[in-house]
């Protein structure tokens, strides 16, 4: 057969591949290839001028395929696919070669590096030839929103759909709604209520139409795809276990679980839940609710000390910042202060993290108060222990003190440690429910951390606040209006573009032994009795292509991943 | 073993002038703008940790505060205003105050209406005392020859005794400054040697305060040099030349030239000063504390009574010039007995002898680790 | 020289291809010899793909999927994970050493374990030698 | 009810902006309240004596008032509990945080008290009134902030138009090599949405444009927007790059942040979008000369797009909603004599570097010291990189130059640190013999994966010091700096090639007259204010107008990406339901005293 006409273009990402490999014998050799009519090396291929070219050679040439060799495809086949559309070309006929994350930023051998992307190419030439012309479906977008998790976040995006006049559920596991924040009294740095935060949302939600919310409840399950939704929520009606579950349909959902506080008692050395005056943060905020900032046995505590990064930032816990405690902890040095003007703070941190709008400004405050800061290595964490009965104070914590380089022990009667943030133990359970994934420590992963930091790789879920990795309250606000922002868009086009790779049966071949039909985890293939064949329902199929691998008579094709296309690129990176 | 911090140390050192030290946020910028922090006095950021901290005994073998000399770099361009000239100048305050046993210097800085009130209260006895000697011996309007009102003879049987007193307190402080700053520390093994071969630096120290010009801007070393040098001529000339400086009227020459010159140094710097820290003309003059304005205004005092008294005597006036005389003593006993060992005028002995301190440790800390190149340092950690 | 396998990789897009993409972004260097597949999930993963591979020349083939239970698709990685003993039954007929086609499991924030992964494979196929597969194969076809 | 006011100032710059006795004489009006005590400014505050006080007037509530009265909540809430009151009843009334901080505030002050003694939170009382809400919008700033926002609204099918002062969208983030900590390269994430900026049907995209003004109300805004002319024609342009060549006049390229140059007819960079040339009318002979000279280029362009004696025109715009997208400026690095920026050649700011190492930047990535050079022009030596140069055999990175400085900045710029370690990762990749130095004060790395960036440059062998170094010197021809390495308690002194300066962040010039134009107010150090720093990151008192990145505070690429989509969050929300919210300003005392009643009625 004549092979299509095809066009190779080898980007050079700047110097990121360029410094490896060398594009233009790739080019070179592409043009060699059965089919190949121009090949091309460019400094950026993404870039306006490089999408141009493709454009121009497309109709100079008059290709009938375009193989790109730049970065991952998940990173920009929807760019290059988007350019071969305006150039007229049906966007399936484009594949793309990863030289980037599979070759110049893993190899450092130019020749071999070479020699491997010169192979990708290959595969990918050959793939190409398969391609087959594929319309992107167009499916309705149901303007109702599931909003998993009733704190702020959680809040903040609902009011954004309902003052959008749509049609919202808001699903707590909690009985109340509010989450972590509603246990904080003031707000770093400008010590602003939280309570006024919360009271003004929770107030907003619950008399807003538009927002159906509903407590001691879970989403057991979400099926269906991007813009068709359905979940189906099972209500806790407390004494007598499970209560009665309620179905929604819903265009979108927004994962908004938040966090859960580190247990501080992992950390044997400061001694928390034996020694009674070593307390967390947020048994801290609930004595400055209660105006008893007091030890266990009610004395007013002379010296305050305050322990940063408590399993953050450490070697053995969490790798990773917390991202609030340093203002926390300077928070609640201020309130100490305030609440007991004769005590001492002194506030036992790593690194001062004060990156925030008014955050400097409310460190260079709190040491004007005379706060005493003292800095310890994230390898030796300090110590506590009981002081001897004749002196002045309870305890004592050794710390070996950076800025000064000694060996120190501190007066303290009442020690708060900064426990850090942590996924809740149940992330993996939602990840799995609504089918995204997490990091090493359980954050959930979002689909680009600077392109996209609110998506996930499953189209229509969206991630918001603290279930992606520690935030403050404004970062999370701005997150849950993002999230929010983006469905809005959808919601306003009512029409969204779900991809054109699914599987499809070739009734003249199926058997009708029906073995696909149980394999398929969206129930997405029918079997009709008439014909005695069985069918995919495309828009529910997720194109994993188990049933294509399983069909004993191969009758059922995968768009887009066919047999042939995957021998050829075999054939190709073996050549 | 841990050393214990004191969190309550930062208020006590607020009285001797030390309130923005709790601003410091520790960038260092301080300790290497400073022309005179080197290996192995690295200062004045570690010490105004050690101030933050309230690690009272390290602040007290702390020679650093003497090595400083505000010249007021650091101050200008800390980030975050934690004036660390000013700060140097508190603990210099604060550690003489230590150096001092008899616990006199730390009532004086805690509180100016004492220091004013014992400095009435000597110049009053001093009055009274003279005038009843006077009166005993002598008559008011003869003020030299056989029955002068205060003879030299006798005032300088006075002077002696009280410069041994003086001296006294003097050497305990210093011997006090010795065991805190290099006697004590076990660790450290000072060779004799070194404390011989060192002890030139003493005199130069206090003669040229040559480490002072190495300021960026000279004047204030040039004053201040003006000022010591004046001060110990008019010392040597009392405590030596006293009977010439009395005779008179007639101007004796080859001792009154220098009594001159050194008069006109003393009121020219102090005057001088007390015009900066008025006008705070420059950064180490911004903060005054009230032992600076006692110190400076009592030593334009005494010297301004002794030019009149000169003049009196040498205008033959003899009953207005004993009553010159006794103001000015009024004035100079408890200058000296009371700013010299126990305020200000204290440093006159403990700066020259931190200098030479400084030296003597280093060669012992050179004994115990030798200090390698900083860059090396770094490529190893 | 030292013998250079050439290894095919089948790569599970979720989890696995973006494992591979993440050892890129964090600049984890491994051995050059695996030429990576994508497919959608490790299920789709259809034995003739390993016979194919092998047949025209790889000295080892890699497949790799989500770990279990946590499969984009909910148990694709299953399906596969059962698949795989009759394919390594095959190939033993075949008198395929089972060192030469591998399986693992690589989630999307293991860059370092792919990486890890590959090198452990490389080395395994390398101690193997050449894979005869190809000529065996074909003859065997042949016959059929 | 029995309630007791109390008036506390933290000293902060709000002080001034309300009366503070006209708000005491309106409280001691209100309903229910018992007693109003003017407490001064930071004052010395005695839980027990407070306790007395609350024991003695009975109250039941305390509302503390002043520009940050949590500053001294606790004492109350403690003195309310001794009191054997209910703590839960100490009430702020924050003039700060909502809104009267500007001049003659002392209205919404009262107000913020009414609500605080009626106990309903301020912002819930303080709802403004729907207004129509004109479809289009207005996005005034194109580098990734406007742009995102820009595309998030056009994506829903929405009509944007995106101002753009410079030639080109993109703003800083284009001249950016790599991306912490990820290290993907910048242009790989902006370029596609660039592209995507100016193929799409939904965006009207004004580059070389300024606004000049905006009357209107929300909803219903109207903005004059100034068209410099490019003097070449943007649409039939094909970026030949005939006319730089035959251009005569070379002047430094504001892209390459002045470390190369660029012609007076140029393109900022290849990847620009538009992709179209443009005359810096400034630095123009023909256009200097008022047509008398010169004027090569227009005769050598070969699709004679070049109109030398064009000029802008002024556009009038109907939008609903604006995003202020401004971003940001880096200080100065002459203000900081002890740097020696300017005076020694090697002495860099992060911008000229982020070019140095940049692929498309004058070297190619090269990182080299510069060399000098003989120029004909000027008759004189000039110093300047040259791919084949010498390479630095150390590098030094000083930390917040100008932040966290109480005589420049006092603020933290929020990713100097991060881009440092970047730095340092691009040196020892680049150049594995160079040392590399970082001085730092508190490495702030607070962010995803950030914790791990930091550790890994370590790993790879860069000499991380705290303290930030004091000074840059010379000595006969090679660079001494200088700085206190306070964990191993020395100070540093030695040799460097090339000093790299962390410089901070400062509002953009013109932020100030965009300010008034749009009745937004701005912090003490120019960024604009949001609605409420925690409760509404993006919006302002003025509705329907949003700020997004930078221009609001210093931050990174993720947060500023979310918060543009955030801004366009709250504009389609308006567009969809087709009302909008006005301003907080058209709220009078009178309405939202009246709102807090209903809503402690209901």
């Amino acid at each position: 057969m004549e092979e299509p006409r095809t066009g190779v273009y080898v980007c050079n990402c700047g110097t990121n591949i360029a410094k490896v490999v060398d594009c233009d014998a790739v080019a070179d050799s592409a043009a060699q290839l059965p089919g190949v009519v121009v090949a091309r090396s460019y400094k950026y291929m993404c870039s306006n001028p490089g999408q141009e070219m493709i454009a121009q050679d497309i109709e100079e040439h008059a290709l009938e395929r375009v193989v790109v060799a730049a970065c991952s495809p998940r990173m920009h086949e929807p760019t290059f696919r988007r350019a071969l559309q305006t150039a007229g070309l049906n966007p399936y006929f484009l594949e793309m070669a990863n030289i980037r994350e599979q070759v110049s930023w893993v190899h450092d051998d130019g020749a071999v590096a070479t020699q491997k992307a010169k192979a990708l190419v290959h595969a990918a030439v050959n793939r190409v030839v398969h391609h087959e012309p594929l319309d992107r479906m167009s499916v309705d977008m149901c303007p109702n929103t599931l909003i998993i998790g009733g704190g702020i976040a959680g809040m903040t995006a609902a009011l954004e759909f309902a003052g959008a006049g749509k049609q919202v559920y808001l699903v707590e596991k909690l009985d109340h709604l509010g989450g972590n924040l509603a246990r904080v009294d003031l707000t770093a740095p400008y010590l602003d209520s939280a309570r006024d935060i919360i009271a003004d949302r929770i107030t907003r939600v619950t008399d807003n139409e538009h927002i159906d919310v509903m407590l001691d409840a879970q989403v057991q399950s979400l099926d269906g795809f991007v813009g068709n939704f359905k979940a189906t929520i099972r209500r806790e009606t407390g004494l007598e276990g499970d209560g009665p579950t309620v179905s929604v349909d819903v265009g979108s959902v927004v994962v908004c679980t938040g966090y859960k506080e580190f247990d501080a008692s992992r950390v044997t050395h400061y001694g928390y839940g034996k020694l009674p005056n070593v307390i967390t943060s947020f048994e801290f905020e609930r004595m400055l609710h209660e105006g008893r900032v007091e030890t266990k046995e009610g004395r007013l505590p002379q010296y305050v000390a305050i322990i940063h990064c408590v399993g953050s930032r450490s070697p053995e816990f969490h790798a990773y910042c917390s991202r609030v405690c340093c203002m926390t902890a300077l928070k609640y040095a201020r309130e100490v202060k305030s609440a007991l003007p004769k005590s001492y703070v002194s506030d036992i941190y790593v690194d001062m993290h004060a990156f925030g709008k008014g955050m400097e400004d409310f460190y260079r405050r709190s040491a004007e108060i005379k706060t005493l800061f003292l800095m310890y290595e994230r390898g030796e964490p300090p110590v506590i222990r009981r002081a001897d009965p004749d002196d002045d104070c309870e305890m004592l914590i050794e710390v070996h003190e950076q800025l000064s380089g000694e060996v120190i022990e501190i007066p303290a009667d009442l020690v708060i440690l900064m426990v850090g943030m942590e996924a809740r133990e149940d992330s993996g359970e939602v990840a799995r429910l609504v089918n995204i994934s997490r990091d090493k420590d359980g954050w959930f992963i979002e689909s680009h951390p600077k392109l996209d930091p609110v998506a996930t790789t499953t189209e229509g879920v969206y991630i918001a606040g603290t279930c992606a990795a520690p935030k403050d309250i404004p970062d999370t606000v701005a997150q849950a209006r993002a999230a929010a922002g983006r469905i809005l868009g959808k919601i306003a086009r009512g029409k969204i573009d779900i991809d054109a790779v699914y599987a499809e049966v070739d009734e003249d071949k199926c058997s009708g032994c029906r073995v696909c039909n149980e394999l398929c985890p969206y129930v997405a293939i029918e079997y009709d009795a008439e014909t005695r064949r069985s069918h995919v329902i495309s828009a529910l199929c997720k194109a994993c292509g188990a049933c294509v691998a399983a069909c004993p008579s191969g009758a059922i094709k995968a768009r887009h991943f066919t047999d042939e296309q995957i021998f050829a690129q075999i054939e190709g990176v073996l050549a | 073993m841990a050393i214990r911090a004191n969190p309550k140390l930062i208020d006590e050192l607020e009285p001797y002038g030390a309130e923005d030290v709790v601003k410091c946020y520790h960038c260092g910028n301080c300790s290497a703008v400073c022309p005179f922090s080197k290996q192995p006095y690295v200062f004045p950021r570690k010490p105004m940790r050690f101030l933050q901290m309230g690690l009272e005994e390290k602040l007290k073998s702390e020679l650093d505060p003497w090595l400083c000399y505000y010249c007021g770099q650091c101050s200008d361009q800390c980030p975050r205003d934690a004036e660390p000239g000013e700060t140097m100048m508190s603990l210099r305050r604060w550690l003489t105050s230590r150096y001092d046993w008899t616990g006199i210097s730390r009532l004086f800085y805690k509180s100016w209406r004492f220091e004013v009130g014992a400095v009435i209260l000597v110049a009053l006895l001093t009055v009274i005392g003279f005038l009843t000697f006077g009166f005993s011996q002598g008559n008011i309007d003869h003020y030299d020859g056989p029955n002068a009102f205060l003879p030299s003879s006798s005032i300088h049987i006075f002077d002696w005794g009280l410069a041994v007193v003086l001296l006294a307190l003097l050497l305990s402080n210093a011997a006090r400054m010795w065991w805190f700053t290099t006697g004590r520390d076990k660790s450290l093994r000072v060779p004799l040697g070194a404390y011989v071969t060192k002890a030139y630096l003493l005199p130069v120290h206090f003669f040229t305060q040559k480490r002072y010009s190495q300021c960026e801007h000279k004047s204030p070393w040039a004053i201040h040099l003006a000022l010591v040098l004046s001060y110990v001529t008019m010392l040597v000339l009392i405590m030596f030349f006293l009977r010439d400086m009395a005779s008179g009227p007639a101007v004796d020459w080859r001792v009154h030239v220098f009594g001159y010159l050194a008069t006109v140094g003393l009121v020219v710097s102090t005057v001088v000063f007390l015009r900066r820290r008025i006008r705070k003309s420059a950064t180490q003059y911004k903060h005054s504390h009230e032992s600076d304005w006692i110190f400076l205004i009592l030593l334009l005092a005494v010297a301004v009574t002794g030019i009149l008294q000169h003049i009196l005597h040498r205008s033959d006036l003899g009953l207005e010039a004993n009553m010159m005389y006794v103001t000015h003593l009024a004035l100079v006993v408890p200058m000296l007995v009371l700013e010299v060992p126990f305020s200000k005028w204290s440093h006159l002995a403990y700066r020259p002898l931190a200098m030479y301190l400084a030296d003597v440790r280093a060669v012992a800390l050179e004994r115990r680790e030798p200090a390698s190149e900083p860059a090396g340092e770094l490529r190893t950690a | 020289m030292t013998f250079e396998p050439k290894i095919v990789g089948f790569l599970c897009n979720w989890c696995s291809y973006t494992g591979a993409d993440l050892a890129g972004t964090s600049r984890v260097h491994y051995a050059p010899n695996v030429r990576i597949i994508r497919v959608m999930c490790s299920a789709r993963i259809d034995p003739t793909f390993v016979l194919k591979a092998l047949h025209d020349g790889a000295d080892g083939v890699l497949v790799c999927g989500c770990h279990p239970g946590d499969c984009h698709y909910s148990e694709g990685n299953y399906k596969a994970m059962r698949r795989f003993p009759l394919l390594k039954q095959l190939l033993a007929d075949y008198g395929i050493e089972e060192d030469r086609v591998h399986l693992e499991w690589i989630s999307a924030s293991e860059g370092q374990r792919f990486a890890d992964v590959v090198d452990d494979m490389t080395e395994r196929v390398r101690a193997l030698g050449p894979s005869h597969v190809r000529f065996d194969l074909a003859s065997d076809m042949a016959e059929r | 009810m029995r309630v007791g006011v109390f008036i506390c100032q933290a000293g902060s710059e709000a002080s001034d902006a309300v009366n503070l006795e006209s708000v005491a004489h309106y409280a001691s009006n209100l309903p229910q309240v018992e007693s109003v005590t003017m407490m001064g400014v930071l004052p010395k505050l005695d839980p027990d004596v407070l306790a007395d006080e609350i024991a003695r007037d009975k109250l039941e509530r305390v509302v503390l008032a002043g520009d940050s009265p949590g500053f001294f909540k606790p004492a109350f809430t403690r003195a309310m509990a001794l009191a054997g009151g209910e703590p839960d009843e100490v009430r702020l009334a924050s003039f700060r945080q909502y809104g009267a901080d500007a001049k003659n505030s002392t209205e919404r002050g009262k107000a913020i008290v009414a609500c605080a003694v009626y106990g309903v939170p301020f912002s819930l009382a303080a709802a403004p009134a729907d207004t129509k809400m004109h479809p289009a919008t207005l996005v005034i700033g194109g580098g990734i902030a406007g742009i995102q926002a820009a595309l998030e609204i056009a994506n829903a099918g929405k009509k944007v138009y995106l101002v753009e002062r410079t030639g080109t969208i993109g703003g800083h983030m284009a001249m950016f090599d790599k991306t912490f900590p990820t290290l993907d390269c910048a242009a790989c994430i902006l370029t596609p949405k660039m592209v995507a900026v100016g193929q799409h049907e939904m965006i009207d995209l004004m580059t070389y444009s300024e606004v000049e003004s905006i009357t209107g109300s929300p909803g219903a805004y109207k903005a004059t927007i100034l068209r410099n002319s490019r003097r070449v024609d943007e649409a039939s342009c094909v970026a030949c790059n005939m006319c730089a060549e035959v251009c005569p006049v070379s002047v430094p390229s504001e892209f390459d942040a002045g470390i190369a140059t660029r012609k007076a007819i140029y393109i900022p960079f290849p990847q620009a979008v538009p992709n179209a040339y443009l005359v810096d009318e400034s630095s123009c002979t023909y256009v200097q000369s008022n047509g008398t000279k010169c004027g090569a280029c227009a005769k050598k362009c070969p699709k004679s797009c070049i109109d030398l004696d064009a000029h802008g025109d002024v556009l009038k715009l109907d939008v609903g909603s604006i995003v202020v997208a401004t971003g940001y400026d880096v200080l100065d690095a002459r203000t900081i004599e002890p740097y020696g920026y300017g005076v020694y050649p090697n002495v860099l700011t992060a911008l000229e570097f982020e070019r140095l190492t940049n692929a498309s930047g004058p070297t190619g990535g090269k990182i080299v010291v510069k060399s000098k050079r003989f120029n004909k022009r000027a008759k004189s030596d000039e110093w300047v990189f040259d791919p084949e140069g010498r390479s630095p055999r150390s590098v030094a990175i000083i930390h917040c130059v100008g932040s966290r400085d109480n005589s420049y900045n006092p603020y933290c710029s929020r990713v100097c640190c991060m881009y440092s370690l970047k730095f340092a990762h691009l040196v020892r990749e680049k150049l594995p013999d160079a040392d590399c130095y970082e001085f730092y004060i508190d490495m702030r790395a607070y962010g995803k994966g950030y914790e791990e960036f930091f550790q890994r440059i370590k790993d790879e062998g860069t000499f991380v010091v705290r303290g930030r170094s004091a000074t840059v010197t010379e000595r006969d021809g090679q660079m001494i700096i200088k700085g206190e390495d306070i964990l191993s308690d020395r100070v540093l002194e030695f040799p460097v090639d090339m000093v790299l300066l962390a410089v901070g962040l400062t509002p953009a010039e013109r932020s100030d007259q965009l300010a008034s134009m749009l009745g937004i107010p701005r912090d003490e150090y120019g960024w604009f204010t949001e609605a409420d720093y925690n409760a509404d990151p993006t919006g302002t008192e003025r509705g329907a107008v949003y700020v997004a990145g930078v221009c609001q505070g210093p931050k990174d690429i993720p947060d500023t990406v979310a918060q543009a989509s955030a801004a366009a969050s709250g504009i389609l929300k308006g567009i969809v339901s087709g009302r909008g919210v006005d301003s907080l300003g058209s709220l009078s005392l009178e309405d939202i005293e009246a709102r807090a009643k209903t809503l402690v009625a209901g």
